[in-house]
């Protein structure tokens, strides 16, 4: 089990951190900007964020403040690519600790700047031509495939063997990036919000009164209930 | 022992982090894979063109326009698109409206999607797993964490972003705003009461 | 979902921790000896001890120790149920803190000590008389239920939803600790060894060639496959 | 960043966790609850009368008796009570063998089930979340970090002690004991070859 992958409904948590600001750390924004540089540019997907996040020690996961899971997946993704060396990552590392103005100012690529903030505005959407119509309908019940993912998925795991009603179709078909072992993507399809009843999900846990979670599934991860 | 809350600001580690995302940017400008204005750029752009006043601008004319928020929650992308409000985030967008006995709460448990055009960057409690986990079980209690309780008559839906499609809520009009102008309406309109973790603000009695 | 039902199979945890020692801190030993004393005069049983670690924030049950868990979980029971006052567990605590010699020394019960060596000797079944005969016989196929525990469970989390082989009845019944919102345990029952496909439970995340993973479940969790 | 294996010695946690423990003691001997020597007691138990050097005669008897063996496998319970090895956490005894292509390993995820009056207390390992954890997934990689190559020929087999019975591995005898005497063959029965992560200790070569 993936613990990233069931976190909706996990115990014991303590109360919620409501911290407003979405930058607790000057360093944060800067990471962040760093990471729509490398969507923009088509150096990375979501997906590859989600796959660093999803194959955490989960301590960590839950203990690592967001952009510190951000960092570290970006560090790592642009070393395993070829991108950065390792070695040059640390070696700048320590010179920028040892001295504050020790990062050399060069130009930089102009044109990567338009692309990205093109990518901004037109966004990235995973919308595809519908191959074939959707299985089930409105009123519909269904039910959450039983499987442990291999390493990313978009089926949060409390909803596995579960069963709900459907309660929208979505237009279209939409890529899922979820790859098995293979490593082939699972590919565009139908999605779908589902209701589900609290007390199906999490039993005599959920809370007293709780009567509605929607979640969007793809047709990939349902069948007939 | 409790690992919660304090959210780990050591100064030690802060100051790492902070170099090494200085390192990572200034290698990728030096090999010319981005531009030296880039960062600042996207930054600047969050700051100006993709924030919580265009999610305000949204309610405020739903709230004024029947039309418009008809077409709005019949077709919540093409509606804000009409605003100017699109882009990375935005690409699907779903408008939930609050009503007298139902309340909406959006999450994404498996990560953090959110709204940018509409609502900009999310806050740092949405992306805390905390949150995630707990906004799913006992919405109830989330919110009075929050400050805001909701009666126990009121349904509580809980919307979970696990596919590409990004929420908003549209929050109930405040009592005592009739014939007020969307300028004076937006103002009303906070980012929380778009997540719903609040309700719009009631307007100021004088 | 509580984690800690969930433990089997948990993935990006890292390195196993391969310490030899019982007991690794000289405290450790001490509030062992305390538990067994509780034990032996009747004071608590394990599902009360299990409750408290099966209800704890499941960072802390990650990363406190073992016998951290025991002592967090000792304390808060018996000032729970009105053994000791919490206040005066901070108060010597202090004390002792303070000042190494600080405890009055007094001569307690020597009857309590004979009763706990006993329990050590005589041990504590949870056996029964088997009301009814087992509902499974070797070889039968079974699923374990799928469900949410309240607080405490013996039924291991990764096993809910899954079918096994039935490879074992053993004889009697045993008591099932496990109680729902209603305070009332499950009581006696049979219990069986089921055999598992690792794969069956954990999918392509199970080890290759990791052939057979036995569980004790009580026949409660139990229906046909 | 990474949250195991220092297992979170600081000095002062564990200053306050002996007085803790120290106040617990004192407060239940004052109130009469237990005796000046109860804790000392139990600990000297487990020091004299319930260790791993129970269950290693228990083997050594099994490699060198064959009715015995039979009968502790059939019914390992009455078998090692007969042995004088009984109590608490021993009521109901499992004994697993090891043969040619069979391999065991015991764990319990759900908590720290173990046999006492044959092994004594379980050792950190056995009880720390990341064991229990990965020994019932990937038991290969698992014995691996203990030092341990299983063939792949070799089925592994997990024993999870989900509910009363207490598990205890039987491992083979080593080449070149024939004719050895039990007491030879106690020293080469380890703790851990009777929890499955090694095998009996090979006879020295002189």
């Amino acid at each position: 089990m993936r613990v990233q992958h069931n976190v909706g409904g996990i115990q014991g948590l303590g109360p919620v951190w409501t911290e407003r600001r979405i930058f607790v750390e000057p360093w944060e924004e800067r990471i962040f900007g760093v990471h729509v540089a490398m969507m923009g540019l088509g150096i990375w997907r979501w997906t590859d964020l989600r796959k660093k996040a999803e194959s955490m020690n989960p301590i960590d996961y839950f203990t690592n403040r967001y952009y510190e899971k951000w960092l570290g997946g970006i560090e790592a993704f642009l070393v395993e690519n070829g991108y950065l060396d390792g070695a040059e990552i640390e070696a700048r590392t320590s010179a920028i600790l040892n001295a504050a103005d020790a990062v050399p100012q060069v130009p930089g690529s102009d044109a990567a700047t338009g692309r990205i903030v093109d990518y901004l505005w037109r966004g990235d959407s995973p919308e595809r031509e519908l191959g074939c119509a959707p299985s089930f309908q409105v009123g519909d019940a269904v039910r959450a495939t039983v499987y442990e993912p291999w390493n990313h998925t978009r089926l949060p795991g409390m909803l596995r063997g579960k069963a709900g009603v459907v309660d929208l179709v979505y237009e279209g078909a939409y890529h899922l990036p979820e790859a098995g072992p293979d490593g082939n993507e699972a590919g565009p399809g139908p999605v779908y919000s589902v209701r589900f009843d609290p007390a199906a999900l999490w039993g005599a846990l959920a809370e007293p009164g709780h009567a509605a979670f929607y979640a969007d599934v793809w047709e990939h991860y349902l069948e007939p209930a | 022992m409790t690992a919660n809350h304090e959210h780990y600001h050591h100064p030690e580690t802060e100051r790492h982090s902070a170099a090494r995302t200085k390192a990572i940017e200034s290698l990728l400008l030096e090999k010319g894979i981005i531009g030296s204005d880039t960062v600042d750029k996207v930054i600047t752009f969050f700051e100006t063109d993709m924030g919580p006043l265009n999610g305000a601008k949204v309610v405020a004319r739903a709230w004024t326009e029947p039309q418009f928020r008809e077409w709005l929650l019949r077709d919540s992308t093409a509606a804000v698109a009409s605003m100017g409000f699109f882009g990375a985030e935005g690409e699907h967008i779903r408008v939930v409206a609050n009503e007298p006995g139902v309340h909406h709460l959006i999450v994404c448990t498996l990560c953090s999607c959110y709204p940018w055009p509409l609502l900009g960057l999310p806050p740092y409690w949405f992306k805390d797993p905390v949150y995630r986990a707990r906004a799913a079980i006992e919405p109830r209690a989330v919110l009075r964490e929050f400050g805001l309780d909701i009666p126990a008559g009121t349904e509580i839906r809980v919307w979970d972003s696990s596919a590409q499609i990004r929420y908003m809520v549209l929050p109930e009009r405040p009592a005592g705003t009739a014939g007020m102008s969307m300028a004076e309406l937006v103002p009303l309109v906070t980012p929380g009461s778009m997540q719903g973790i609040e309700l719009a603000r009631p307007v100021a009695s004088t």
